[in-house]
């Protein structure tokens, strides 16, 4: 349970998943995207394609990381969720605030 | 977690007739999931795996979450002496759950979610929503800290 | 069984540590099998259902059968008003079960079980030998009113 | 739960238990076995294709009505046992005192 990020060649700084986003870990989630911005890393994708469980202040972590981007002019996008999952953001919303792809691919594609 | 949790479980073998599974989580947020993930277990044990069954315990599970970290939070302020009574109810129509604090409680009908284009930059507030949407109904006591949240069983 | 039976799960989420389920049930025949039902489902609700998991299961029910039924035959004389003790433990390495009940207990040393060919036709004195063969370990406490079973896992 | 007796064209009393023998319902085996010798039938199969527990009393029931077929001289068959059930069968030496078959049509014909 956790977060991998890792750069990709087009310079997008790729987090993934693992498992869920809730309440117990979403600090840590904000805490690795605020030092990337410190690092003046622009590109985010957060990937879900092997997270199973977001709650409603997993949620809302990504929506204030996806301000804090957007205040540095950067870009968020998320992919990788299930049909839960996608439900989860129709359901709240969000899915008019995030740029939401698929896969990892089309979604680094848009960049 | 490392503290084991104990739940009760009220049942006959017939899968027919009412389970009822209860128990008293300390108010700790990073024990919430560990918890939930124990009583959909428990409370669906002995039925078999479908697709729907999987896609209720899903949604069962989103249901405790939610109400369990409103409670643990609001109601008792993160206060690990004060215990959430959660009690399950599963029978061949619905699933009901009761999740009650020991805290002052709140207006139901005062809280907005965050909906409107202009609020979806607001990082809080949609636990309720969330319950709302998934639940086929849901019910306060008249203080605002025992909340009831009923499934359908398809 | 009409009336449900009450069990008490004492667990963590993670799948590594000790799981207890304990109860206790009236000393009513009729009530063993059902009751070794839900014991069984509850003690291994979130394993993998593997065919060694099921073999395992079927193990330890036959281990609650025998004893319980013994508990409450030579035990409690079937009176429904006195209950038999039931804990399980589950961990990684083993199942542990322990019966207890508040009869006068029994001397296991001095039971024979009808293997001889000339007694092949006794109508009883089975259970504690299928117990035997079937557990890993078996022991009794001084007073013989309490067994306690063990099972590894595979 | 129960049992099913039906007569087959050989004249054998074919016995199902569904589900499981126990203390709870052996002795209703035991009765209908008893009925059926106080009609002369003679010829019994107890056929366990169908059932996936005995306890130890319900071993106990069948030696009893072991006993009783073969004092009217008649014959008695066991079939259908699953792997399970047949350890119990062998763990306590009963299988030396049964004619055991694997299937009904197997037993049917050693009458
Ligand atoms: N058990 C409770 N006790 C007191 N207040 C509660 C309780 N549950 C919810 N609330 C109130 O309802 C509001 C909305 O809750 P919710 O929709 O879960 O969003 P969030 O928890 O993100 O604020 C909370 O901010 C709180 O004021
Ligand atoms: N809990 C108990 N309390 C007293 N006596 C017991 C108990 N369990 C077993 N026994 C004694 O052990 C004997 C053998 O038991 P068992 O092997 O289960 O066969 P059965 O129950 O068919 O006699 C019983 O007849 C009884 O005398």
């Amino acid at each position: 349970m956790g977060f991998t990020a890792t750069k990709d060649k087009g310079g997008v700084m790729v987090v993934q998943v693992d498992g869920q986003l809730i309440v117990g870990n979403r600090q840590e989630l904000k805490q690795l995207v605020q030092e990337a911005l410190d690092h003046s890393e622009r590109k985010f994708l957060v990937d879900f394609s092997k997270a199973g469980y977001i709650d409603s202040s997993g949620l809302g972590a990504l929506v204030s990381i996806s301000k804090k981007v957007r205040e540095q002019g950067g870009e968020l996008r998320l992919s990788g969720l299930n049909e839960d999952l996608r439900s989860l953001f129709e359901l709240t919303k969000l899915d008019t605030l995030f740029s939401i792809s698929d896969s990892t691919k089309q979604a680094l594609a848009a960049f | 977690m490392t503290q084991p949790i104990r739940l009760v479980v009220r049942r006959t073998s017939d899968v027919s007739l009412p389970v009822e599974v209860s128990t008293r989580i300390p108010s700790v947020l990073d024990a919430v999931h560990e918890s939930v993930e124990i009583l959909a277990r428990h409370a669906f044990a002995g039925l078999t795996p479908t697709p729907e069954c999987e896609r209720l315990r899903n949604k069962l599970k989103t249901l405790l979450c939610e109400s369990l970290a409103n409670a643990i939070v609001y109601g008792h302020h993160e206060d690990p002496t004060k215990f959430v009574g959660v009690r399950i109810e599963v029978d061949t129509t619905m699933v009901r759950v009761h999740v009650t604090d020991t805290g002052d409680g709140f207006d139901p009908a005062a809280i907005r979610p965050p909906l409107d284009p202009a609020d979806l930059d607001r990082e809080t507030g949609r636990g309720l929503l969330m319950i709302h949407k998934l639940a086929d109904s849901v019910s306060f006591n008249p203080q605002g800290n025992s909340i009831c949240m009923t499934l359908r069983r398809p």
